[in-house]
């Protein structure tokens, strides 16, 4: 089957930004992107867990954005400023994807 | 348990006492209790993240709707602007004694400090919601509106912390218009705003249709609920180990009485009912932990959350919930010579 | 609350007009306007999934119990089996009326507009659900079995609409066993006829062990529930601005009073109650939310969900909680010589 | 519902019979029964587990809470103490006969085979509560601290099997302090002791206040999660297909027999009432699905957990809610003369 | 330590295909994946959310599934024709894992 | 936008064993991790979900951990005792990431 090349961006970022991250992808073109939930992890600020939990202060998602690889740039130069002063991790891997026309 | 009049005739302190072990023998406190106990004992006790939110949301309808009732029943009191208004103000106020106390007592820094600050001067609603119901359980009426003042009192302490810290130097941090309305329309105060505004248009006839679901089990879920908190409470105040300073755990405990004081003297000013009093105590002694830890976030990111979120769901809510809330019912039967 | 007889004298516009005013002024109601005005201003206020899941299935299991131990208790109508056939009639009926006038009225290819077809043929649980409350805060009762055909109106629209399509002309659409086995057995479906027959078998024995959970709190899940709808419909109005053109939405407002009309009819000739007749015309002029989006996504995958979606939850839902119901019920007593 | 009175007269098998069919009618095993249909149909009918989790908290917390207030109000038995041992003697005990049964009877490997021991040594909380439920419906008493005794239950019986398994040779399996720990304080086990001491803590007058939360939806709450547990036994069975030979399904019915025998033994003994009679026989001849599982997962991860959640959820629960439990009464009865 | 070549398979699919979709893993002897949810997302369809949804027509779920690289053909064509007129995004990056015999 | 070399691990394991997974990464220095609902799959035993389900004796988690290249062997052999006699897939991926100081 044929596939193409694409980039997988993971952007693992604080569920209060969420809003603010989506919009600049939209914003900025990236109109592909899923949201999964993180329930718990740790990092250099700590251990913490949704379980119970009422404040939106503490914890994070996972947005999962393919995209074209000519288009990465875009997207990071983008995502930076909301990245710059909040918590995250993004990471890339180079992927294939089948149907490159929805990209 | 004893109502207030059988209470009323005792010395201050033992009246203190004895109602404060009362309320620890209540089985909402008792459920706090177990959910800390749980927590620091390494049970894999938990409620499901939903279960809380949806627990969560119970509470605010029905305190936001049998408030808006209560209105529509006694008529709107002239002082409910006047109200309105000195919750505003404390609310703004307070960030400042908490800011000075923070910068005098402990070493946080300035940015942690603000941080702190914001949360003082807001609410904490399941804090206003457990007075309420050690209230009624005592019999002791209240004025149906504090709902609103509560709030009224969760985003103006926001305003003034971003200041503060704007003035005492460090980087200008405006308030974008994004997160003002995040603060202003979050969904605690959308609900607890609409439920009220239910509540006065259909008054006792929509009450009483839906008491069975707002009343009669409400203070069963605020044990769950209750014991939800300890656990997250527990939780966190074991991984803040290490964290938290004596002196931060010191201001812990004294920011909610200054918080008491000054909400005794703005419900006297305001003429309050001693219910309403002991309201507006709890209210100004709480400490925020839904709306301000996210707006912190958001605004300050550089803060540290363990600071904030320990001193308030850790430290300052167990202190009110157990101790504060029938320290401000004894002391204010007592000033207003009840 | 008016009751139905102190209405019956007035004009009927008078009455339309004061039913309206009544239920726009119930709890019910206003909290389902509170939910589109905090989507509407962007306010984060929220339920998590689960928990709107767990209000429906309650209200489900309620409705259905609660519809077959009233059967259990006045007996079985003669007129049950006929109005089980007339709800199927009227479901695998509307949709050919629906396409018709969309295709007349709107400019939706016909992929969408035998998708939308499908919805309005089948039935709003939501609506329904509402209807009985609004039924009993006015004293007028309604026959038991009428859940029972709610349930039977599910699915007949799905044939009917994909019949219509493969007549069209596109390219043609059977179901498949697994999608026809998905639609009959579909989780609302079941847990309303099971709970049904559940409410059937133990009747008033059963209802009076479970009434203080299914009966007593009701309204006010209902409430929580419809508030939470209202943010879920108020999203989706910000999210098709642009995608629904005026035409669809006059669509979206005619086709209810059209489905009410031939439930009228239908219940007319099968010699329903008065309640009975509002609740069937309700259903009639409902259109599906839960199960029939989700068996045109497996079945036309091409249809735009923005269109069915939009018109289902954004416009004719709140039509009917808020409008056409007490129209409905005017209508029905003005025809029936109430 | 006949009660007891009118029951006592008959012969025991017309007794049992009758009862076998006033529970199979009854709402709640109707409900369980509705779920099992729903999953064998391959509805997609499902709660989420957040709300399945919800209403397990609840029925813990309830069920607690009104043991322990049940024993503030009739004072400490002598009892109590006596209930405890024996309820430690039963689960550390059965394990040995359901090893021995198992490997006479069937082919399971000798892990399988102690995995499977641990769990019919310890309980089903659900099973209790039903039986609870079921015993009230017909006026039958019991000692509340049966709630304390279910909770002493939970563990012993693991360490019996892991004992078994390191004697009967393969590689041994110490518990590590680690999975001791979870294990006893395992969330079910501390929020069914936690309430348990807040209801005898807080006593009559704490039941009144949260009763109507914890008292009046309760059987309701128990039939929607019954449902549940319906739709997951039937899922579960479903998929187990060829794991479970006939052999190992008859050890799944003649063990909670062997148990309940046991349990009546027990009960003579410590003179119980009908009603703890009852429960201790329910008690013993249930098998463990929320604690022991998850324990064998960790300390035992190569038995098969298809055979023992199959058995246990599958096979002994639905047993014990269909025909156990009104057997247990009914002899219960004819034993103690009644 | 010893690893594997293997594939990642990442299949973001429509919820209500879901049950359809690992029928057919599973025919196609892919036995291994697991389902993860997606609360949220943005497509050529527009955004959604499952914020206090019970509609289960709108939503998506993630499936992983990790196999030999020489099984990603057999994979790819089983599940097309249930992605082929549905909504659905499919990923595959290069991965090592442990212990082979799992695959 | 500068990019640094990581490895993205992926380790989906039994819900009973997060705990101890996650105290043995915290014990092996790998303090940046975050934690991802599954909430179905198959494997070599079967198949299942968490719908409804009270029990904590089956599901799965699936926790993420980006860490540089160089540590990678340090955390496969911390991890290895928790996975050995359990259930539980691991899968390892190239990936970039931003921020290095991060991890
Ligand atoms: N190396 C990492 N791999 C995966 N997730 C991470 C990593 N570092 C941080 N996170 C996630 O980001 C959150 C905040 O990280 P930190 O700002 O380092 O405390 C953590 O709690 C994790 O959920
Ligand atoms: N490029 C992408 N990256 C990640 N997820 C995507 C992408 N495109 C679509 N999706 C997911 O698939 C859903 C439907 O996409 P679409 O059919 O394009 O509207 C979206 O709402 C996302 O959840
Ligand atoms: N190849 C795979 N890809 C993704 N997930 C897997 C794979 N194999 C197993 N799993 C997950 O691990 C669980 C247990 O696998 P097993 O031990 O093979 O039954 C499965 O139910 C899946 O959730
Ligand atoms: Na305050
Ligand atoms: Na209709
Ligand atoms: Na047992």
């Amino acid at each position: 089957m044929k596939m193409h090349d694409a980039k997988r961006i993971e952007i693992i970022i604080e569920a209060i930004m969420e809003r603010r991250l989506t919009d600049i992808l939209i914003a900025a073109g990236v109109t592909g992107f899923s949201v999964l939930p993180v329930k718990g992890g740790s990092g250099r600020t700590g251990q913490w867990s949704r379980a119970g939990q009422i404040s939106r202060a503490e914890g994070m998602v996972a947005v999962v954005c393919l995209i074209k690889p000519e288009r990465l740039d875009i997207l990071l130069e983008a995502i930076f400023p909301v990245l710059d002063r909040h918590i995250g991790v993004v990471n890339i891997t180079d992927a294939k994807v089948l149907r490159v026309e929805m990209f | 348990m004893k109502s207030v009049d059988t209470l009323s005739g005792d010395h201050p302190l033992d009246m203190i006492l004895s109602l404060a072990a009362t309320n620890l023998l209540s089985p909402i406190i008792l459920c706090f209790v177990l959910g800390v106990v749980a927590a620091l004992a390494r049970s894999d006790l938990s409620f499901p993240e939903a279960v809380a939110k949806g627990m969560s949301l119970y509470l605010l309808f029905a305190i936001g709707f049998k408030g808006g009732a209560s209105i529509a029943d006694h008529g709107v009191d002239a002082r409910l602007l006047a109200s309105l208004l000195a919750g505003v103000v404390l609310s703004a106020g307070l960030p400042f004694v908490a800011f000075g106390l923070l910068r005098v007592v402990t070493k946080l820094s300035v940015l942690d400090a603000a941080a702190v600050a914001a949360h003082y001067g807001s609410i904490s609603i399941v804090t206003f919601v457990a007075a309420t119901s050690i209230l009624q359980a005592q019999g002791i009426a209240s004025e149906g509106y504090m709902v609103a003042v509560a709030a009224a009192m969760e985003a103006p302490a926001i305003v003034s912390a971003l200041w503060l810290l704007s003035r005492t130097g460090s980087d200008a941090r405006s308030m974008d218009s994004a997160l003002m309305r995040e603060i202003l329309l979050n969904g605690s105060i959308v609900l607890l705003v609409g439920s009220f505004a239910i509540g006065w248009i259909t008054g006792n006839d929509g009450l009483r249709e839906i008491a069975p679901f707002i009343t009669a089990p409400f203070k069963g879920v605020l044990c769950l609920f209750l014991l939800d908190m300890g656990l997250v409470a527990g939780r966190g105040l074991m991984r803040a180990k290490g964290v938290i300073s004596g002196r931060v755990v010191l201001f812990g405990l004294m920011m909610p009485l200054i918080g008491a004081s000054a909400g005794l003297l703005a419900a006297s000013l305001l003429g309050l009912s001693l219910g309403g009093t002991v309201l507006l105590m709890t209210l100004s002694a709480s400490a925020s932990y839904i709306a301000v830890p996210a707006a912190m976030r958001v605004a300050l990111p550089e803060a540290n959350p363990a600071v904030y979120l320990t001193l308030s769901l850790g430290i300052t809510f167990p202190f009110n919930l157990v101790l504060g809330i029938p320290l401000y019912v004894a002391v204010a039967s007592a000033v207003m010579g009840g």
